[in-house]
């Protein structure tokens, strides 16, 4: 039971890294814990809060909490910018 | 319904020729509308060489196609279409263009200029500019978008 | 200064060819908009043959000028082109084509919106409409400005 | 002493000419004496009135009344419609 984890933007930039897999049982399957603990390790070296941090499950945003399934991509990134 | 085509690109961006194809495909509107936007080579922070935009195949693509898809259900027009780079952008290079085919002009100039408001902060792109400051140092920031790209947003959803 | 120029043209009007011309003069502007109208047709009286365009020579060229000049007075621009047909336009060639070129997105595109309000009721043309109607007989109409072009025009000074 | 008269647009269509020329001795020197009698003569078959005729001097629009000069050129027409 793992997940695809990947990383945009500035996120990537300050986690220094663009993708990693996690076990689901780490977390409790909820996309805030895995939040949480990406922060927690991840996320910690570049300073980065949870408020910066935006998301999306199987590539559709999500903003509150959810469960997560076996193979679930999740994205972690900063706001958007085009144009 | 409208035609829509949604392009990303990772190689150059021909602004002129999409307009050529555009006009071609859409002779019988009566009003086209085409926005092309251009990197250019300083900012505030000095000298630009270029900007890097970050993408998530998949989610970028139906980010674009959703904002256009909703362009298309809120004005009358005929045909839209958005092409967007991403990866290394060149100053002086064509970063985005749209184009709207409408019967009436107030459509068409406004279903653009709805696409470019919500291209600029919600089309799953991260920008990164890159260049040399006055004083010789470089830079290479992640650019958030600004108050006035929030502002320009709200005007469709007061 | 913005680079002003302004067209009468009593051949045929090629947006494309103009837009082309457009973007290869101002290849440092970050924001270029463009608006191409064309003779629909149809219009509610029946199947459009061709616009006539009646001008005043001379008078109708500098109403064209004093537009320009007003939306770069206006409008934060680096460039205008406006070129507007005269005489006989037939349905499904284009009548007119504005393009503005800036630093910013918006004003680009509000001048070419001001620039088509503008032309639509205070350029020195006046138009027939010439078809045939559903019932098969003939019409040739001039067209007067709506409501709707008078209210579009009091967009821009309120 | 005369001046150039020419007609635009519906006017021209409803006068059935486009171009006149006319002593400014019939009309007192005043653009709207000049108006009238063209009202009253070339424009009368075409069932226009005044309300429907706009005015230039010299290619410069006018909406009041003003002295003419020999040679000016003045031009009456319908309401403008481009675009």
């Amino acid at each position: 039971m793992t997940v695809d984890i990947l990383f945009f933007g500035k996120v990537a930039d300050k986690a220094g890294i663009r993708q990693l897999k996690m076990e689901l049982s780490d977390t409790g399957g909820s996309l805030l814990a895995l939040r949480d603990k990406a922060l927690g390790t991840v996320f910690a070296a570049g300073g980065l809060d949870a408020t910066q941090v935006q998301m999306s499950v199987n590539q559709v945003r999500v903003t509150g909490d959810m469960p997560l399934s076996d193979g679930d991509e999740v994205a972690f990134f900063s706001a958007f910018s085009g144009g | 319904m409208a035609a829509i085509e949604t392009l990303l690109l990772q190689e150059a961006l021909d602004g002129q020729a999409l307009y050529a194809r555009f006009i071609a495909a859409n002779r019988l509107s009566g009003a086209l509308v085409s926005f092309s936007g251009r990197v250019r080579d300083t900012s505030a922070t000095g000298a630009v060489s270029h900007l890097y935009l970050d993408w998530y195949p998949g989610m970028t693509e139906r980010s674009l196609a959703d904002i256009a898809a909703a362009a298309a259900d809120r004005f009358e027009v005929e045909a839209l279409l958005v092409a967007h780079r991403c990866g290394e952008v060149r100053a002086g290079e064509e970063i985005v263009f749209v184009a709207a085919a409408s019967a009436h002009r107030r459509a068409a100039f406004e279903a653009a200029d709805y696409l470019m408001d919500r291209l600029k902060s919600e089309a799953a792109l991260w920008k990164r500019e890159v260049g040399t400051t006055l004083e010789g140092g470089g830079f290479d920031d992640w650019i958030e978008p600004t108050q006035k790209d929030s502002a320009d947003l709200k005007r469709w959803n007061p």
